[in-house]
């Protein structure tokens, strides 16, 4: 029924005759007949908005939204001020393009140039891009950015998330990269691991502060190994955490990357999400994406331009080193929209709460039984092993039961907890009391 | 205006979250030595910092937006509120495959019809915009070659009129690019083609209708040429909102095709993301596909990777939320909008090239489909007019430009999209500022090149900002 | 925790100093000490966003929202389409004062204009203000319009709905208009009641179309006696019926006033609704209320701006006939929108659909054994009578059982049913279901 | 700008409703004779429409807003959010007593606060805005003294600097007006009271703060002649931001109070409504009360009417939504946000005060509360500018002018109250400007007169508007 074409049939073909057209068919002369699709398409029939809202209004049912999320392992749960999600929906935000004509796109211009600031701040870096898909992506276009000609070895830890070293993967395949993998020890890298590969061809080493188990590494000893070896330290890491943690730049990180998603992003069953990139100047020209830069108009006024487009794919054609020409825009301004409606005071607290509230959660767990498998200092996830006689599966069908999503399940007796400032204390000793009642029964 | 960074002062700012109410846990030798340098700015002057920012900007609901390539049409507000339903923000990607068949729902049924509209057999949703579709094209005609022990193919055929992003997506998947110049009607010269095409060649990347606005009537000639010499086809679905409903990339012989969503299925594109370039294959390919498919298993889904899949390009199953509202758009339009639309999308990029004749100088002088490409080629000459120019005095009007200097096997050339949601009396007006603009500037060449004057800032020195990059704000000295 | 207030301590102790003040105390020296509450408030503690948020979440939790609807009575759940939402809740025309500067108010001034003109094409009448409270309200509001020396008395028909009949008696009260109810007849005003009316000191009758009973009056017998009488017809009409039937214009109304909320706003527990009022050209000075005007500005160009203010209290103070110096503009935009979005050909079809489903209801109901009560025309409300052996209770709250919010008990035996475009035809046959299965039990 | 009737055509416009599913009824005899003539425009074109004007409206977010008595406060974004959830629009206002619990606790706490800040013991929130809920209080005083057979007061004291909504009330409520002019300092003439009050003394109407911005010191005295002439004090709450927490009226010896959410409790005004004017009295008055209110009884609610009720003043409950957001912002400031609230409003129009002093002339030089009121008469009479000129002048700088020519008792007027939620930087760009208006009209006054320049539109002839009123889109004749 709807179809969002505004002109009648009367008009259309009054507008068909003055453009020299005899027929709704002559338009498409160009297209010979064994190409056309000579029938109708086989899908419903189009429907009125009512329709199609109760219709979605079924489909979402048909989901469980957890009230009690105790899951992160790349998407998590955090507080979504009532600010960034007014501030985001404006239409004039939502239905712009990519802002080409700087002119009349000074408003998103400024919001990038304000989201690369604070990105460049909260990693200690000094330059960021305009935000690329999302963090497994952005590690992946940051570990292509160290490859040089001499160089086409890249080493990842074992302890980064599945995801994100799937993805580097593919394109590390795509692009003839040799990717090896340092195992890990005790939930870390496995420093004397790193230490012992070969200087030669050595581009960069890719590890996550808090790594996939929550673990936080020892990134200082790491910068200095990999840079002795002459490589490249890529830092992923969670935006939240460096509210109070220490930044890439703190460790001497070359590039920082991220998933923005805890800035401001609801969950959305993955997407869309937020790869946030910045790196040291000397790197300035080879980071991928959009970059917003300053510069004055014939009059002399402050304004801002997409720049450095000498990088990118539609000048350099084949020789661009990403093919990548947009962004996230609209979820850069909600990082960034975040971060200004937080502060630097909002951040740390959240920083904190997440921090804290995991470490009591750890210990509750531990009283019910459930061992903390690693040692040594994590942020807001942690991974457990499961008490004699019970499984994951056995413990997190019962925590569904009550409506908690509990930790992601690694294997059959390790689960991956994660808490954030949205879990309450009560929330925590209510499943910690879940999790003791299935252990007697 | 002031940046944000010079808005507020040293202490200002909202306390949003409650005091934790667990024992605090120390981060040791961890924590950072000095808190992060943030905006510290009331909520009341963050309000009118970002409502300034809006007066600032310009989406299609400010004006008529005819960016060639880029296809701006109308985006239905009712997706914007179903993709704000909790019952799709509130889900963890990771949740047990029961609780999630709501959006395993809307995957599956989604790549449904956008096969049948694509004529392809399965489609994965994980690539985030056409780039990246592009590039998971590519590895999966890599994947394809590569399983049968093909491993001498390695190049892929462009032609010189492409989008920028297909060399570059090339390049990426490790292909050398073989440039394919165009024949005089911007479309592919089949003698150049058939040269080309050998036991080498892994694959053709191609749109149809061309960047040009035309639709190739050798199409089936160019895909027989490819997959004759073995390789497959590939089609860049930037230019299917003329087609949709009408021809299929299957029909024509592509093997494998990425569409974006957020042009040809109306998702909006927030200012440059997020968008969602889904790619589709025939069923030869199906198996190297990325991420993980729903998989209808009885009365419900389940996600399965395929069993040669290339990995992922991106984590999870892709921007979910504009999956979703490019599903409502297909469930509102139907079988009957769909070709609709793309009827009208012809129409209305035909008729206004009918109104600027006369003024303009069409690159090529037919019927076009969704865009056309006019040439300022002349007036450059004659006059000193640019494409630029005319672009940057339209922005005194409330009109977005036509994407500039694109193709680049056009001069001066300004690429115009109207798309189906226009209506006629938008068409007439711009038609008539852009040949006012020219007539003006024609009697008084000067004048042009210092427009646009009402804009809130005028026109941006871009070598500066190239030159000497300013990519952060640097605070005061203290 | 949250306050607000933007300035630091530090900065409010300079400009304390800077305004002249040595402390924050002085500030409030003209404040008698006995007058001053010298204690705390007894309030909570302020709460951070999130807690607030958490807190309101539970509070409506103590709600239920009922997904099948079938209660009118004043108060209408219609499809509110995806484009009205969006259009009223943009910033600038949520958080505006009245638009008292005109220059920088044309947005407000000229949606307002647009309102009065699609109200005035709605009822058929030649003049709306900018609304008024709610329909209630505008029922008062209009019968005080109609006072005049001589003709004090105003006549009230006893099928209109109980609370504008509340609010006017309320109105009358204070101003010391006398007001009479004219009997109703089998759900309708009794003519023959009406025509029996002394001519003397009336002043107007106020009337529903439908009615509270859901019933069809004969408004063009009713304009016809309360003429003759020299009298003023007001008529209360429905905003959605008005998409199908004749308009209080095309019946010779002198005022047309109605409940706008059907008009694109949520059912809210009764509030903010939109009060419309209209009236034939020779009442436009009496009218109260805020109204636009059209004018032009000093180079020619047209603009609009509050007009007519001579009527209203700010210059006549107690002169004033009216008190009213607000409206409700945000309502009166979204009115506006959802008039302009769905158009004639879907308010037509709303329209349509109401009257249809509620003729469909009905006649199953009277399957089940609920017979209507009244004979005659209705819209989309219509009253039943229960079977023998059961009660209205009995019924509803069978159907409250199922999720159905059934029609409204107006008493033990008799129920007033609604139905709009939003029920389904299948809808309707569970519901029907539901009451054999209770007269079955 | 095009109004709204002059887009689109016949026939445009979209379907949002599906076909009937059942059979049609016919409205027979009742039938329209044509369709009604509303936009025929499609959604592109209508958001396109709404976003001009919105582009074209001025509120608190796109700049200072010192209307004074109008207490233009930042409204927090999250209350609009709590507002829009489904749980509370959902909700049908005659749904049974168990299904509403959430929005009768709302009300019940909402109540409990307000009563607790204003010092009354109970409060109604029927009324939808100030002078909606004045009208209530003046029936409330008439039912009391009616309940005592004390029918022969039929006099409402109102002081000449009084808003003018107070005497409209008055009349409206049936009274007759005694004007009470005001002593120098802009406060109440207590001997003027005390002559002004007898037998037939109903009550007085006041606001303290008064509209000058003034406390009067001698509001016990004020009450006191009333109630020893056995009249009720009604308190207009328009001014209580300067207050709450601070003082109540209740102490001052005021029966009844009204309130206005949307200006103390920061509800946004919506460009004119919906607001919300609860009504709140002692508890001998509790009785009179309209509307049902809801009562504790166990761990629920039950709504019950007053038993002397006054009856309705409105539909239902009042403006729910608007009572929700006033209830969340009493949550978010609580009981130290609330006082601390008040005295940064009053420390806000103090020191924007002392930074307009030496240019403009304060219409009483003392200390103020939330506004204070400055006066151009001088400058009209040495030089011509206005009151309405400076106001006029302050458009095209993107600050909305202070309250205009109110209160009547001072000439050439402007009433400024910037409100605590306004950072220091606001309010000293703010004077900068004024003063800056000031000075350049004193040396050149004639081009003051011509300002604004650079709104959509420039001044308006309002008097042409009045004379020969359009107030209805005319369509062409066909």
């Amino acid at each position: 029924m709807g179809s969002y074409v505004p002109n009648t049939k009367k008009e259309q073909e009054e507008m068909l005759r003055a453009a020299g057209f005899s027929s709704f068919d002559r338009l498409y002369d160009d297209i010979p007949a064994d190409v056309r699709l000579n029938r109708e398409l086989k899908l419903p029939s189009g429907l009125s908005e009512m329709e199609v809202r109760s219709s979605l209004e079924e489909t979402g049912k048909k989901n469980h939204v957890f009230p009690h999320i105790f899951r992160g392992a790349g998407a998590y749960r955090h507080y979504i001020p009532a600010f960034v999600k007014s501030t985001v929906s404006k239409e004039a935000f939502v239905t712009a393009y990519t802002p080409y004509q700087a002119e009349i796109s000074q408003g998103l211009l400024q919001s990038i140039f304000e989201y690369q600031t604070m990105i460049c701040s909260l990693t200690g870096m000094d330059v960021s891009n305009a935000s690329v898909y999302d963090g497994a992506a952005a590690a992946a276009e940051a570990v292509a950015m160290c490859r040089e000609r001499k160089r086409d070895t890249v080493y990842v830890s074992a302890a980064v998330q599945p995801q994100a070293l799937s993805v580097i993967r593919t394109y590390c395949a795509g692009n003839g990269i040799k990717l090896v993998l340092v195992q890990e020890k005790d939930g870390r890298t496995d420093l004397e691991a790193l230490d012992a590969l070969p200087e030669e061809a050595f581009a960069c080493f890719y590890v996550q502060q808090p790594n996939f188990y929550g673990c936080l590494e020892d990134c200082s000893a790491i910068a200095r190994i990999v840079h002795n070896k002459g490589g490249k330290l890529i830092l992923g890491c969670n935006p939240i955490s460096l509210g109070i943690l220490k930044s890439p730049g703190d460790y001497g990180a070359d590039i920082a990357v991220g998933e923005g998603q805890p800035l401001g992003m609801p969950l959305s069953f993955g997407g869309p999400y937020l790869g946030f990139m910045a790196a040291r100047k000397e790197l300035m020209r080879r980071l991928p994406g959009r970059i917003v830069g300053q510069t004055a108009d014939i009059d002399g006024k402050r304004g801002f331009v997409l720049t450095l487009q000498a990088r990118e794919q539609h000048i350099r054609r084949e020789k661009a080193s990403s093919n990548i020409c947009s962004n996230q825009a609209l979820c850069a301004m909600t990082a960034a929209a975040y971060l200004a409606v937080m502060g630097a005071r909002g951040l740390a607290r959240a920083a904190e709460s997440c921090m804290a509230k995991a470490h009591y959660l750890q210990e509750q767990l531990e009283n019910a039984g459930c061992r903390r498998v690693h040692q040594g200092p994590y942020f807001h996830e942690f991974v457990t092993v499961c008490p004699p006689g019970l499984s994951s599966p056995q413990i997190l069908k019962a925590l569904e039961k009550q409506d908690f999503l509990g930790g992601l399940p690694l294997d059959d007796s390790r689960i991956l907890w994660c808490a954030t400032e949205m879990n309450t204390k009560t929330e925590i000793d209510q499943l910690v009391q879940i999790i003791k009642e299935v252990a007697e029964a | 205006m002031k940046l944000i960074f010079e808005l507020g002062t040293d202490g200002q700012g909202t306390d949003l979250l409650p005091e934790c109410d667990v024992p605090k846990a120390d981060p040791g030798p961890f924590a950072r030595s000095s808190a992060v340098r943030l905006p510290q700015v009331s909520e009341v002057e963050l309000s009118r910092h970002y409502a300034a920012l809006a007066r600032r900007a310009h989406g299609v609901s400010d004006g008529f937006y005819p960016l060639g390539s880029c296809t701006m049409k109308y985006s239905p507000k009712i997706n914007e509120e179903l993709a704000s339903m909790r019952e799709f923000t509130g889900i963890h990607p990771l949740q047990p495959e029961d609780s999630v068949q709501g959006c395993l729902e809307v995957l599956a049924r989604c790549e449904t019809m956008l096969c049948e509209i694509t004529g392809m057999d399965s489609m994965s949703f994980q690539p985030a915009a056409g780039a990246h579709g592009e590039f998971t094209g590519l590895l999966l005609i890599r994947a394809y070659h590569k399983s049968r022990g093909d491993e001498q193919r390695r190049k892929i055929i462009v032609p010189d009129s492409a989008h920028g992003t297909n060399p570059a997506s090339a390049a990426m998947a490790g292909y050398e690019v073989v440039n394919l110049p165009s024949g005089p009607d911007g479309c592919v010269d089949l003698d150049a083609l058939k040269q080309a095409a050998d036991e080498k060649t892994a694959g053709l990347m191609l749109t149809n209708p061309n960047t040009v606005g035309l639709f190739d009537r050798n199409i089936l000639d160019i895909t027989k040429i490819i997959h004759d010499a073995g390789g497959l086809c590939y089609y860049d679905g930037a230019n299917m909102n003329a087609i949709m409903g009408i021809a299929r990339p299957g029909d024509m012989g592509f093997d494998i095709v990425h569409l974006n969503l957020h042009k040809t299925f109306s998702t909006p594109h927030g200012g440059g993301g997020p968008g969602s370039g889904p790619v589709g294959c025939k069923a030869s390919l199906s198996r190297f596909l990325p991420g993980f498919l729903p998989n209808p298993c009885g009365s419900r889904y389940s996600l399965k990777r395929p069993p040669n899949s290339i990995g992922d390009v991106k984590a999870f199953y892709g921007n979910f939320l504009v999956v979703l509202k490019a599903y409502a758009y297909l469930l509102e339009l139907g079988k009957e909008g769909i070709p609709e639309a793309a009827r009208n999308a012809v129409l209305n990029a035909n008729y206004m090239m009918s109104l600027l004749k006369g003024h303009f100088q069409a690159a090529y002088d037919r019927p076009c489909m969704h865009e056309f490409v006019i040439t300022l080629e002349q007036e450059k000459k004659t006059s000193g007019i640019s494409a630029a120019d005319i672009a940057k005095a339209l922005l005194d009007h409330g009109i977005h430009p036509p994407t500039m200097y694109f193709p680049l096997i056009v001069q001066e050339a300004l690429m115009i999209e109207p798309t189906e949601t226009e209506p006629r009396e938008t068409l007439e007006e711009a038609a008539k500022v852009m040949n006012q603009i020219l007539d003006e500037a024609q009697k008084e060449p000067s004048t042009i090149h210092l427009q646009p004057l009402h804009t809130p800032v005028r026109r941006l020195d871009e070598v500066a900002a190239a030159r000497r990059p300013i990519v952060c704000y640097e605070y005061p000295q203290e």
